[in-house]
């Protein structure tokens, strides 16, 4: 539901990942944070949203 | 100080000539209400003068103001007061003009606050008399008057397809010399109808209310269970401080940023909030919203009587207006003359 | 214009464990880094802070005639008094101030003093006691009545001490809790006052420390004959400004920060319950 | 819906010796005002109204009541509450007795069923700055506005609440005593959300900044909600600290959406949020998006029964785990 507000919002819906992973699964995990950071690059930084630069 | 005509269709002309090397605010119209908000450019946006701007001290008094910010090896930096546009403030009402007239006195002081005296010396006010009060005005109970012209460089009075312009400050001649050429003196009989037509606001008050005494009423009654009554209703949110142009109380928090830097910030803060007075230990000398609206109300009528000499309230009516549950500052009152 | 609120940077000289427990009381030795004395009165308090966490007003806990150095006793309870607790001799804080009316100390030349503390109430009374030592003659009988919860609860116990070995002055300590190790008076504070009968006679009485004892220790005082302006205490508020501006600290018409922390019982008297 | 059978009722409730006081509506200060009311036993049950004025929601109360330091536990003896709850309160009622906020024999609940109220803004657009209080009574379908001696009929579509038309339950679910006939339930209605959500990311992005803009955080979205009671919410915690005191677009963004969240799959869409705003954030388009994705998603609907199970805090295996990738 969190990801379905966020997207409502206007945050790009591949910002917001969700996955089990067991703590034996240890090639599992490097995937999945492999595959959110290609994603995330691909996506670029976050535009929207930003705090004020000082 | 003398009286001039402004023709209304050259406003547009008056702002846009103005906004060259001033800031410009003006009450605008934005989905329903009405914002006090930079008027950025001036021809085809047009100020909204008939209604009631829901927040202007934050044009002197910004919510959210960083007082100082540092880097990743601590090096302090405040911000310039140089770099301060000069500012005009364009259709501020009378009360909104007395209000600022209010706060100065608590941001002079013997310690003087110079974020707030930096703004403040450089805005310039120009008023729009009220010849239709608004629903819950009551400016006249608390020494003010719809075209009241405290606090104000210029005031303009609407006389229908022209505004009566009275010149009350070196910097509001200033300002007509710089706009001279739209400006013709104001015969005698359009003054008169600006005169009278003042005079009828005031007697179209719709709200009054007689406070004499109840400074010192208050001070006899602080445990009387009047304040139980008036204070159950209230949800204890920020609505009646925040959008009060009398209402100054901020916080100061840290916000530390990226890479190590940071800033200190100042924000409004609001009196009807818990935490507002809430002791690290626990402890909170005000726990309930009985004691918060009995400050709140002490505050303006009693404290800032004793210590300023003047009621901490203009009677713009917005705390009426925009309260979620009716709590009504003109009841209370009276129901404070009552338990007298 | 000044700036009232930009801080002064400060290096922490030294940190002593003054109690555990809990609520643990750490005495943080400082001094500013641009060499320059607060001159404050005592009684006076400052903003001690930390960048990137926040500030709180805290007494200072030395006197001024020691003026090379700062000295807060600082009980960790909130954000900023935790991240302090977390510091380490060396590290920078940041320091505003001094902040408060103080204690009218130079009125008191020629009195008894009597200063009655509960826990860390002794804090913001260490500075008269510091400062009366170093200007002995100017006053006359002084007794310090100090206690605490218990034994571990007691601020500044070496130097209470050997204060209690001196002639000149006279210390009365105490603990709430009976504790076999602990050979001097055992019951409340305010008790111990009524057991120690300080006369009034030209004397001072100024009380610190939890509102409950402050209230006993002042009816105490006034059945002992204490007049209302004898009897001085301090009061604890929310404060975030530090010069009467931010509106918080208010009690009644007065701000704890600026026309307090110190109040005189008769002033007190007639300040509403807020 | 007859305002003395509702007097009535108040006067037996306040007659029962295990109530303590009563919660419903009066008259305003001034215009098209409504003012909530706090009647004791033995006072006057005069002043008790029910209109179409009536917009505000009265459960917030209930979780309000602070008892106050120094006021003995006799004056806040552990007794009932009698409280005017209209359809979409008894759904609020029902949600705070399901997540145990309140006992359920702590209320006495007299139900009033409702045919919708009016929104506040449209009726001052309508008639601007009424200071006298104005009456209105619904008679077949059109509001009678009678004020200053003058009386208006409008037709009842150009007054209604936004959120009275999506209405699902006009009348209580949860009741000790009814009042005003029982009125069919209806089905729900997302348009207005499937609407906003065919827009593309970038509008909806555009769209929710400019709003958020505009907040002020003065916080009474929260304070009204009759769901947000936490005694230490965490928009407030300062360690750790979620939310920044500054109010920029940013910090608002992240306000409105921890604040809506805290309600995925409670809030009961009586739009309190949306009627308190003085900037008018449309805080409710926000709540409804969360209420159709929990009735979408699974099937759940709040606030029907007091004996449900709430929707986050249970996990059934047919739970949708499409979002897990």
């Amino acid at each position: 539901m969190l990801r379905s507000l966020l997207e409502f919002s206007g945050i790009n819906p591949l910002r917001l990942r969700m996955s089990w992973v067991s703590a034996s699964e240890g090639k599992k995990f490097a995937d999945v944070i492999t595959e959110i950071t290609k994603a995330l690059q691909e996506i670029g930084p976050q535009q929207s949203y930003l705090r004020e630069a000082i | 100080m003398d009286v001039l005509i402004l023709q209304k269709d050259s406003i547009k002309d008056f702002l846009s000539s103005l906004s060259t090397d001033y800031l410009l605010w003006a009450p605008i119209e934005k989905d329903g209400d009405t914002l006090f908000q930079p008027l950025l450019d001036c021809n085809n946006n047009s100020p909204d003068l008939a209604h009631q701007a829901i927040i202007i001290k934050h044009s002197i008094f910004p919510q959210t103001e960083p007082l100082y910010s540092y880097d990743q090896n601590d090096q302090i930096q405040a911000p310039d007061a140089q770099d301060i546009k000069q500012n005009i403030l364009f259709g501020v009402r009378p009360c909104d003009a007395r209000s600022f007239s209010l706060l100065d006195p608590v941001f002079k002081g013997d310690v003087p606050d110079p974020y707030y005296l930096a703004r403040r010396n450089k805005a310039l006010l120009i008023g729009m008399a009220c010849t239709k009060p608004f629903a819950n005005c009551f400016c006249t109970s608390v020494g003010g008057n719809p075209c009241g012209q405290e606090g104000l460089d210029l005031l303009c009075t609407d006389l229908g397809d022209r505004y009566l312009v009275a010149v009350l400050s070196e910097k509001g001649k200033e300002i007509i010399n710089k706009t001279s050429s739209l400006f013709i003196a104001a015969p005698a009989e359009e003054i008169k109808q600006g005169a009278e037509l003042a005079q009828n606001a005031e007697r179209s008050m719709k709200r009054r209310i007689d406070l004499a005494g109840v400074t010192d009423t208050l001070g006899r009654i602080f445990e009387n269970p009047v304040w139980k009554k008036m204070a159950l209703k209230c949800i204890g949110c920020g609505i009646c401080t925040y959008t009060c142009p009398t209402c100054y109380c901020f916080d100061m928090q840290d916000e530390p940023m990226a890479k190590k830097r940071g800033r200190r910030v100042r924000v409004w803060d609001s009196c009807m909030y818990k935490e507002y007075t809430l002791h690290a230990s626990g402890h909170n000398p005000r726990p309930t919203r009985v004691e918060r609206l009995k400050n709140r109300i002490y505050h303006k009528f009693k404290f800032n009587v004793d210590t300023f000499g003047t009621f901490g309230c203009v009677g713009c009516g917005r705390c009426i207006t925009l309260c979620p549950v009716n709590e009504d500052i003109i009841e209370n009152l009276l129901a404070v003359k009552g338990a007298a | 214009m000044m700036n009232p609120y930009l801080p002064e940077k400060a290096t922490i000289l030294e940190i002593r464990q003054e109690t555990n427990g809990a609520r643990p009381i750490r005495t943080f030795k400082v001094a500013l880094q641009n060499g320059q004395a607060l001159n404050q009165k005592p009684g006076q308090c400052a903003m001690v802070g930390i960048l990137r966490v926040g500030e709180s007003m805290i007494s200072i806990a030395s006197s001024p005639t020691q003026s090379e150095y700062l000295e807060f006793s600082i009980m960790k309870l909130g954000k900023v008094t935790t991240a302090l607790h977390d510091c380490e001799a060396g590290e920078t804080i940041t320091l505003r101030g001094p902040y408060g009316n103080g204690f009218p100390i130079a009125a008191w030349k020629g009195k008894n003093i009597v200063t009655i503390g509960g826990g860390i109430g002794q804090a913001p009374l260490r500075p008269i006691v510091q400062y009366i030592l170093d200007n002995r003659d100017d006053f006359e009988q002084f007794d310090i009545i100090y206690g605490a919860r218990s034994a571990g609860d007691l601020c500044y116990k070496a130097e209470l001490f050997e204060l209690e070995k001196r002639n000149d002055l006279k210390v009365h300590l105490s603990i709430d809790m009976a504790d076999p190790d602990w050979k001097r008076f055992v019951g409340f504070v305010p008790n111990n006052v009524l057991r120690i009968k300080p006369s009034p006679e030209n004397t001072i009485a100024i009380t610190c420390g939890p509102p409950v004892m402050i209230k006993y220790v002042i009816h105490n005082l006034l059945e002992l004959g204490f007049s209302e302006q004898q009897i001085f205490t301090t009061l604890e508020n929310r404060m975030k400004c530090g010069i009467g501006k931010c509106g918080r600290c208010n009690v009644g018409n007065f701000y704890v920060c600026k026309d307090g922390p110190v109040f005189d019982y008769a002033t007190l008297k007639n300040l509403p319950e807020f | 819906m007859s305002v003395q059978k509702l007097k009535d009722e108040a006067a037996r409730a306040l007659g029962r010796k295990d109530v303590k006081y009563l919660i419903g509506y009066k008259k305003g200060s001034y215009g098209f005002r409504v003012s909530p009311a706090f009647i004791e036993p033995k006072e006057d049950i005069e002043q008790l109204i029910i209109s179409p004025l009536c917009n505000m929601s009265l459960v917030k109360y209930v979780m309000m009541e602070e008892t106050l330091p120094g006021l003995t536990e006799q004056a806040m003896k552990p007794s009932k509450i009698a409280i005017v709850a209209r359809g979409c309160d008894s759904r609020a009622i029902n949600l705070l007795i399901e997540e145990k906020g309140v006992p359920r024999d702590k209320l006495y609940i007299i139900g009033v069923s409702c045919k919708g109220v009016i929104d506040q803004r449209k009726i001052e657009a309508l008639f601007p700055q009424v200071t006298e209080p104005a009456e209105v009574t619904e008679e077949n379908g059109n509001y009678i506005i009678s004020f200053q001696g003058e009386s208006h009929t409008v037709p009842k579509e150009e007054l209604l609440a936004e959120l009275c038309k999506v209405c699902q339950y006009p009348t209580p679910l949860i009741y000790d005593k009814l009042i005003g006939d029982k009125l069919p339930a209806r089905p729900a209605n997302y348009d207005d959300i499937a609407a906003f959500e065919a827009l593309p990311v970038e509008e909806r992005l555009a769209y929710w900044q400019q709003q958020f803009t505009k907040c002020v955080r003065c916080y009474a979205c929260r304070n009204v909600c009759p769901l947000c009671y936490s005694t230490i919410c965490s928009l407030d915690s300062l360690s750790p600290q979620w939310l920044r005191r500054s109010v920029d677009t940013s910090e608002n963004f992240m306000f409105q959406i921890i604040r809506t969240f805290h309600l995925a799959g409670r809030c009961i869409g009586c739009g309190e949020c949306e009627r308190v705003c003085p900037m008018n954030l449309p805080l409710m388009k926000l709540n409804r998006k969360l209420e159709k994705d929990a009735k979408e998603l699974f099937g759940y609907e709040s606030g029907k029964d007091p004996k449900a199970k709430s929707l986050l805090t249970t996990f059934h295996t047919e739970d949708p785990q499409g979002f897990i990738l």
